[in-house]
């Protein structure tokens, strides 16, 4: 009854900018995926086909219409578009981004704009850490959660480990993975040797010096954080040379791999991560099952991260328009759910998502790892054995520490297995 | 003819939707950069590394934020044609003995490796996450969030109407005609006692500096400035903006540049998923049709209207 | 009466085609001297070497006094020599007019200036002036690609003779150019440089124009100077007629 | 021969040609003489295809040319020797002379190639160097012999002497009727700009003036 | 020893990579003059089809050992047909006009050609590497490496020295020569202008081609695969001199045993390894490593 009815003073429809990469090397395992996430969630909501909380058309009754744009592209690009998704495709919200600098860019002008927007994916810390904002969300935890997350891992399930060494594209996103997995290792046990530090370039694709390099090496434990295309070329690469059964290779974005194309395996032996607890980590709720189902149903493989990650985004903004209008008895300003988006804790598409640090704009959450048993390549899913999952205050910093501080601090607070 | 586009512009800009006049701001200032491309064009140079002047000059207005404080609009404007222009002045030394594609290999070549040195050194520069450039004050005023865009705009067409004028008399100087010679034949140049390298040097460091003013502008608008600047499908974008424009009117590059904006942004509003084909069909179509550049249609126009206009005096 | 050009010894192998074979010459002021000699005797590649735009493997070049042996085509211009070209070298791009005005404004040391237009009233009235002495006023307006080639011979003379050189090298600045035009452009051209006391040597294959305007002249073959003196007298040389008819 | 009536071109807005006819009979050499600037080179690029001409008639042996590509009227036996010599400076003296052999698919280029160089011993001694390199006169002689590879009907030649010394551009001539005696029904055009020069080798001479033919002899 | 042996292998494989990937640049801009952005387009298309034709043909049974000539195929099909195409309707129509105009033609294809792939093969990633992994592997200084890339060295010597004498030994490269310095000279003497640019773009296609279908099997195929082989090509093509044969191969080896070396001796400088040693040429020889320094004719 009283909850599908449309409150007062609200829009015929509340338009949703959904922004990730539909273009380019980052489209396939990243890009795409998302924006199948976030239209498979929008075109239930409006149906009111998502279970409960969400199980309400809409937002607050009324219907969402999304505007997808692509992600690729340089900064100025970026920004222009997010500027005309504002002022000229008028949209209420604006959810997505996949790229750090993209989100470190936005985030500026969502402010100026006084526009709500959500980030999904993009993981750098440096965004609520160094600045605080009003208008900006991210309901995902910052990248941290990966690499050290791993780190804690790979120490557990070999405690003995002596050696490690790394292979990270050569940009922020890899400087920063390594960075974290390296201090963090160095923290907890410091008689560990890095014997190579290796940076191919992004999008290089051929890893054959590599790869002889770190079998010549021989490390207990090797790092990746490659993604997406690199990430399949480098384990295409790898794979016939066996360096997976030579080293322990720890790779944060291993669920990258899953994302459906012909010919694409996951190895055996591998500490798999996916960025939280999704793809073959994904809690059983509620929420999760029915995502988890419909999603496969539809694109025919069970949703990596990324999805999760823009459904979250969605439901975060759900939940926060409803709880202001809860309390407003109206259709909210901006502000009004801005402040009921602060601090809030709302369930997740696989769990449920804490707004804790950043003066309650950034999510925190749980990490959890497993090592590859067997992959399943029809139904392209992995078995995973010795997972670990590690709770929100193990692998997350509390408010008001910086990540980097922390980890050098020894993880003040932790809260670990 | 420039100033009546000037005026035009700053007339209709405040009446624009608010991310048009951003638009606006970006292409103008995006137009300086490939103005300054499009004089080398003139004497036969064709850069694809000016990418890494127009960082130099968003990095320096990082910087100067960032370590000096310097908030002030036009200073940091400044700032940013200092630090092209002084790039530009070293590397122009070893770039003005080159010609023709290994100019612009070289040139690519050398944006590269200030692409990977804001890769590397991403311990100042913030690597690919880049830097961030707060608002800037005019005359020690933050403008209110509502003027704060038409602010900008109006800079970036205040100093592209004086770049823009500058340019038209550089091009019908004897310099500008000396850069078109040499393109033509540099042997006889030499041999009217024309100093080739030279000229190449000045119009070098000059448009290295349009480059940076061009990148700080652009950076005061957007607020980031990343490695990508120095990318060299940026500088082949500002290439292709030139030729697209039509370098051989000094008005060619602006309506290019703002043109192109336009289409780029509205190939990626009506196609999310093929904006690429959108955007090459249409830049296909210009280069087999037209190719001197949007602004030959111009100039055919008015070449019209000319010969209409001799038609009315009467026959001798 | 003093030297202005001396070449000693000058030598310039390309492989083995001796383009230059020790040529050792001198040429007085005000001096009017014409080169014949068979094609591929080593005559544009002499005036090459004078302005600098070929290095001689040996020898040396003296102009006024001063060594000029490897100096560069840009620098030897500034110090007052000017040539033509036996293949027209102009600027395609250009009107007529246009490379007249490039040629007045550098000579002037204009070229760096960006600030005033290149059609000054004054500089567009010497380049009609000097572009009427040559015929060539009325295609000023046009592109010089289009123009025909005797035109664009006369033009490629006419940029040399604008530079107002002390040396002026001429190669061959009369071939494509009709007979009918060839004396009257020769005539009044040797009037203007003869009242300025330019000093001219020219490359030429017409033995007319040679005996018309010549007071000296030199016969190359194979890279060396065969003969050197007053036409009259070196045209009815045995060896040079054989030379000239002779082998090619 | 090569017969052309009512020939007009105009270029960029100028009437360059107005209604040019000649005749190019086999077997004999005629003149086109005239000032610079007349026409004389603008009116073999337009028999050759290569600027695009108004005409009533342009036929070769009967044959229309009108229609076809300039590639098509060099495979008729039409040789082309341009003014400004254009000898490609890339390749050598006697590739650029085997260039039309090796297009057309002559089966007897390297006979051809032989007589040529009996015809002009000269350009056998610059055979194996680099066309750019030479010198002007040689670079014109190289340009004639290039003609020669594959005009079997009709020889079109712009001021061929023009920057050539006296005794070679006699031998040249002595080459160009000589060439013409062996290839029994050749039709010779040669542009001049000298009126005694041309008498001396044609049969026949035109003298164009501003676009027209204004007298024949 | 081990690890010298190391960084010999790993730039042999670099750089025949590299060599593949560069040589059809090098030719068509050796013949026409154009630097053909829509080269990394080819090589796309090449690893698109290769890969896709691979694995119907897996699916159906055959045998590994086919899928070398299947990989051939499909390059000769992308080639001699797209080749053809983006020749006769787009680049004949401009090559009167400048080198960059030209350059920029290929781009538009290149942007085009990059959503049709899109379309055509979806966005999903192809990884289709069992002639790769059916090669096996092979022990040098004690590590075992792959053998494929040696499959690529043999390929990419066969290419270079197919390609070499064709333009040096034969009457096709001399017209080819004639029609780029002076196309209207050339067709008054005969030549077929059309047809020589036709058949030289189209080897360029299939050179591109080929370079993108035997990559595949070692890559993950995704979009924007083309993007990095342009610039990398580009680089390769300059060190060694624009149109030079003998160049690009230089150039491939200086840039790959760079690349492999500073993989293994200072991984930092792997980035911009190309860029360094391309400056550090084009400083030295500005015309390349053997490209020639024309002096005009005056
Ligand atoms: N594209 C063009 N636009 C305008 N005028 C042109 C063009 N091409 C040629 N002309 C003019 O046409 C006239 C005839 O030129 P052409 O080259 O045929 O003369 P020519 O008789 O061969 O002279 P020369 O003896 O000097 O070679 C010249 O006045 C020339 O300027
Ligand atoms: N850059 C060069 N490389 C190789 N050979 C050259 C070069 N320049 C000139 N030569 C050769 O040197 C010789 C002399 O050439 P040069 O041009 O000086 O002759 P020339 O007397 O001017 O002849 P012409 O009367 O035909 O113009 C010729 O055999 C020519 O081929
Ligand atoms: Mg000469
Ligand atoms: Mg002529």
């Amino acid at each position: 009854g009283q909850s599908s009815a449309q409150p007062p003073g609200a829009p015929r429809e509340v338009r949703i900018g959904v922004v990730s990469f539909l273009s380019g090397p980052a489209a396939p395992h990243s890009g795409i995926p998302s924006r199948q996430g976030a239209q498979l969630l929008i075109e239930a909501l409006n149906a009111g086909e998502v279970p409960r909380p969400y199980n309400t058309p809409g937002i607050g009754g009324v219907p969402i219409r999304a505007v997808y744009v692509d992600e690729a592209g340089p900064v100025d690009k970026q920004v222009t578009e997010f500027r005309r998704l504002v002022l000229d495709a008028r949209v209420n919200v604006v959810v997505g981004y996949i790229s750090s600098a993209n989100c470190l860019a936005i985030a500026p002008v969502a402010e100026e704009l006084r526009t709500l927007t959500v980030f999904s994916v993009c993981g750098i810390q440096r965004v609520f850490e160094d600045a605080d904002y009003k208008y900006v969300f991210r309901t995902r935890a910052h990248q941290i959660i990966d690499a050290l997350g791993i780190a804690r891992y790979v120490l557990l399930v070999k405690p003995d480990l002596k050696t490690i060494a790394g292979i990270n594209q050569d940009y922020a996103w890899g400087r920063d993975s390594w960075a974290t997995f390296k201090e963090t290792i160095l923290q907890l046990k410091p008689d560990v040797r890095v014997v190579a530090e290796l940076w191919p370039p992004l999008f290089s694709g051929e890893y054959s010096a590599e790869i002889a390099r770190l079998l010549a090496a021989k490390p207990d434990v090797i790092f990746t954080s490659l993604w997406g295309g690199d990430l399949e070329s480098f384990v295409g690469q790898a794979t016939p040379v066996r360096l997976f059964e030579e080293s322990l290779v720890a790779m944060t974005v291993a669920d990258n791999l899953l994302v459906p194309g012909p010919g694409r395996f996951v190895p055996r032996g591998i500490v798999f991560g996916a960025r939280g607890l999704y793809g073959p980590l994904t809690p059983e709720t509620t929420l999760s099952r029915w995502f988890g189902g419909r999603f496969r149903a539809r694109y025919g493989y069970f949703p990596i991260h990324d999805p999760f990650n823009y459904a979250n985004s969605i439901l975060g903004v759900k939940a926060a328009f409803e709880k202001a209008i809860a309390a407003t008895r109206r259709w909210p300003t901006v502000e009004e759910v801005v402040r009921a988006f602060e601090y809030l804790e709302f369930e997740g598409a696989a769990g449920r998502i804490r707004l804790a640090l950043g003066n309650g704009h950034q999510a925190v959450e749980p990490v959890g790892f497993g090592i590859v048993r067997s992959f399943d390549p029809t139904k392209r899913e992995v078995t995973l054995e010795r997972v670990i999952r590690f709770r929100v205050e193990c692998v997350n910093p509390p408010a008001g520490v910086k990540s980097l501080d922390w980890i050098r601090r020894g993880f003040p607070g932790a809260v670990c297995p | 003819m420039q100033w009546a586009i000037v005026l035009l512009l700053a007339i209709v800009a405040p009446l624009l939707p608010g991310w048009t006049v951003f638009l606006l701001s970006v292409a103008l200032a995006k137009a300086l950069v490939v103005l300054g491309i499009g004089l080398l064009m003139r004497g036969g140079l064709v850069s694809f590394g000016h990418g890494m002047y127009y960082a130099a000059g968003a990095y320096g207005v990082a910087f100067a934020m960032k370590l000096m404080g310097i908030r002030e609009a036009l200073v940091l404007a400044v700032l940013g044609l200092v630090a092209g222009g002084l790039l530009a002045s070293v590397l122009g030394m070893l770039l003005a003995r080159y010609r023709g594609l290994f100019f612009a290999m070289l040139n690519l070549a050398l944006s590269m490796m200030v692409y990977g040195a804001l890769l590397k050194f991403y311990w100042v520069t913030g690597g690919t996450d880049g830097m961030a450039v707060r608002q800037a004050t005019f005359g020690g005023f933050v403008p209110p969030a509502g003027l704060l865009r038409v602010a900008y705009f109006y800079l970036s067409l205040g100093v592209v109407a004086i770049v823009v004028s500058m340019a038209h008399r550089l091009v019908r100087s004897p310099m500008g005609y000396l850069l078109r010679a040499l393109r033509d034949n540099e042997v006889r140049v030499n041999y009217m006692g024309g100093w080739v390298e030279q000229t190449i040097y000045r119009v070098y460091v000059l448009s290295g500096g349009l480059a940076g003013l061009g990148g700080s502008l652009v950076v005061l608008n957007v607020g980031h400035a990343v490695p990508d600047f120095a990318y060299w499908s940026q500088s082949g974008e500002f290439v292709f903006v030139a030729l697209f424009g039509g370098y051989g009117h000094v008005l060619g590059p602006l309506s290019g540049s703002i043109l192109f904006e336009f289409v780029r942004s509205y190939a990626y509003k009506v196609s999310p998923y093929t904006w690429q084909l959108l955007l090459g069909a249409m830049l296909a179509l210009v280069i087999l049709f037209l190719p001197e550049g949007l602004w030959s249609l111009v100039e055919r126009r008015m070449a019209r209207r000319d010969r209409w206009g001799w038609s009315w005096r009467p026959s001798s | 009466m003093g030297v202005v050009l001396e070449t000693v010894e000058l030598t310039k192998y390309f492989g083995v085609v001796k383009a230059a074979d020790g040529i050792s010459v001198r040429v007085e002021e005000g001096e009017l001297v014409g080169i014949i000699g068979p094609n591929g005797s080593g005559k544009t590649t002499f005036l090459n070497l004078i302005t600098g735009y070929v290095r001689p493997a040996r020898g040396s070049i003296w102009y006024r006094g001063k060594d000029i042996t490897g100096l560069s085509p840009r620098v030897v211009t500034r110090m007052g020599i000017a040539r033509s070209f036996q293949i027209p070298q102009l600027y395609g791009g250009l009107t007529v007019l246009e490379n007249m005005l490039v040629a007045l404004a550098i000579r002037a040391g204009r070229s760096g200036e960006f600030w005033r237009p290149l059609q000054e009233d004054a500089r567009l009235e010497e380049a009609m002036q000097t572009l009427s002495e040559f015929g060539l006023e009325g295609a000023a307006a046009q592109g010089v690609s289009s123009l025909a080639e005797g035109e664009r011979k006369l033009l490629d003379v006419a940029l040399s003779f604008a530079l107002k050189p002390r040396l002026l090298l001429l190669d061959e600045p009369t071939s494509g150019v009709s007979v009918k035009d060839k004396f009257e452009v020769m005539d009044r051209l040797v009037r203007v440089l003869k009242s300025s006391g330019v000093t001219t040597v020219f490359v030429e294959h017409d033995l007319d124009v040679v005996m018309r305007y010549a007071e000296r002249v030199l016969v190359f073959q194979e890279g060396r100077v065969i003969a050197d003196g007053p036409p009259g007298i070196v045209l009815s040389d045995a060896e040079v007629k054989s030379a000239i008819v002779g082998t090619g | 021969m090569l017969e052309a009536r009512g020939l007009s071109v105009r270029l960029s807005g100028f009437s360059v040609l107005r209604g040019i006819s000649l005749d190019v009979p086999s077997g004999k050499i005629v003149g086109l003489v005239g000032r610079n600037g007349a026409g004389k080179t603008t009116t073999l690029r337009s028999i050759m295809g290569l600027i695009p001409a108004v005409c009533d008639q342009l036929t070769l042996g009967g044959e229309d040319l009108s229609a076809l590509p300039p590639e098509g009227r060099a495979r008729r036996g039409i040789g082309y020797m341009p003014e400004d010599r254009r000898l490609i400076s890339g390749l050598t003296a006697e590739e650029n002379i085997l260039v039309p052999g090796w297009a057309l698919g002559l089966t007897d280029a390297s006979e051809r190639l032989r007589r040529i160089y009996s015809l002009m011993p000269a350009v056998e001694a610059l055979a194996g160097r680099t066309a750019g390199q030479l010198s002007g006169g040689q670079q014109k002689l190289v340009a004639l012999a290039r003609s020669f590879m594959n005009g079997r009907r009709v020889l079109l030649l712009d001021e061929p002497f023009e920057g050539v010394a006296m005794g070679l551009a006699q031998r040249m001539a002595e080459a160009i009727r000589r060439f013409q005696e062996q290839e029994l029904d050749l039709g010779v055009l040669v542009a001049e700009s000298d009126l005694k020069r041309a008498r001396l080798l044609a049969q026949k001479v035109y003298i164009i003036e501003r676009g027209e033919i204004v007298g024949e002899e | 020893m081990t690890q010298l042996a190391l960084i010999a292998v790993g730039g042999l494989f670099s750089a025949s990579w590299l060599f593949l990937v560069s040589l059809g640049l090098t030719l068509i801009y050796g013949v026409l003059r154009v630097l053909n952005v829509a080269h990394g387009s080819l090589y796309a298309l090449g690893a698109y089809l290769g890969s896709s034709m691979v694995l119907v043909a897996l699916e159906k049974g055959h045998g590994v050992p086919v899928s070398y000539l299947i990989l051939l195929g499909a390059a000769l099909l992308v080639g001699l047909s797209v080749g053809p195409f983006l020749e006769r309707v787009f680049l004949r129509r401009i090559y009167q006009k400048e080198e960059v105009l030209v350059l920029l033609l290929t781009f538009a294809i290149f942007l085009m050609l990059e959503d049709v792939m899109k379309l055509v093969w979806g966005v999903q990633p192809y990884v289709v590497n069992a002639p790769y992994v059916a090669l096996g592997v092979v022990k040098v200084g004690g590590v075992r490496q792959p053998a494929y890339p040696f499959l690529l060295t043999g390929i990419a010597v066969t290419m270079g020295g197919l390609v070499w004498a064709g333009m040096a030994r034969t009457r096709f490269g001399k017209l080819v020569t004639s029609v780029i310095e002076d196309r209207e000279i050339s067709a008054a003497l005969g030549v077929n202008v059309p047809r020589i640019f036709t058949g030289a773009f189209t080897v360029g296609a299939v050179l591109a081609a080929l370079g993108g279908a035997f990559t595949a099997p070692m890559i993950s195929v995704v979009p924007g695969v083309a993007v990095e082989v342009i610039v990398l090509g580009f680089a390769v093509v300059a060190i060694g001199g624009l149109g030079s044969i003998e160049g690009a191969a230089l150039g491939s080896l200086l840039v790959g045993f760079l690349r492999s070396a500073s993989v293994h001796l200072f991984p930092e400088l792997d980035l911009v390894a190309i860029y360094l040693v391309m400056a550090l040429v084009l400083l030295f020889r500005p015309q390349g490593l053997f490209g020639r320094a024309e002096m005009r004719r005056v």
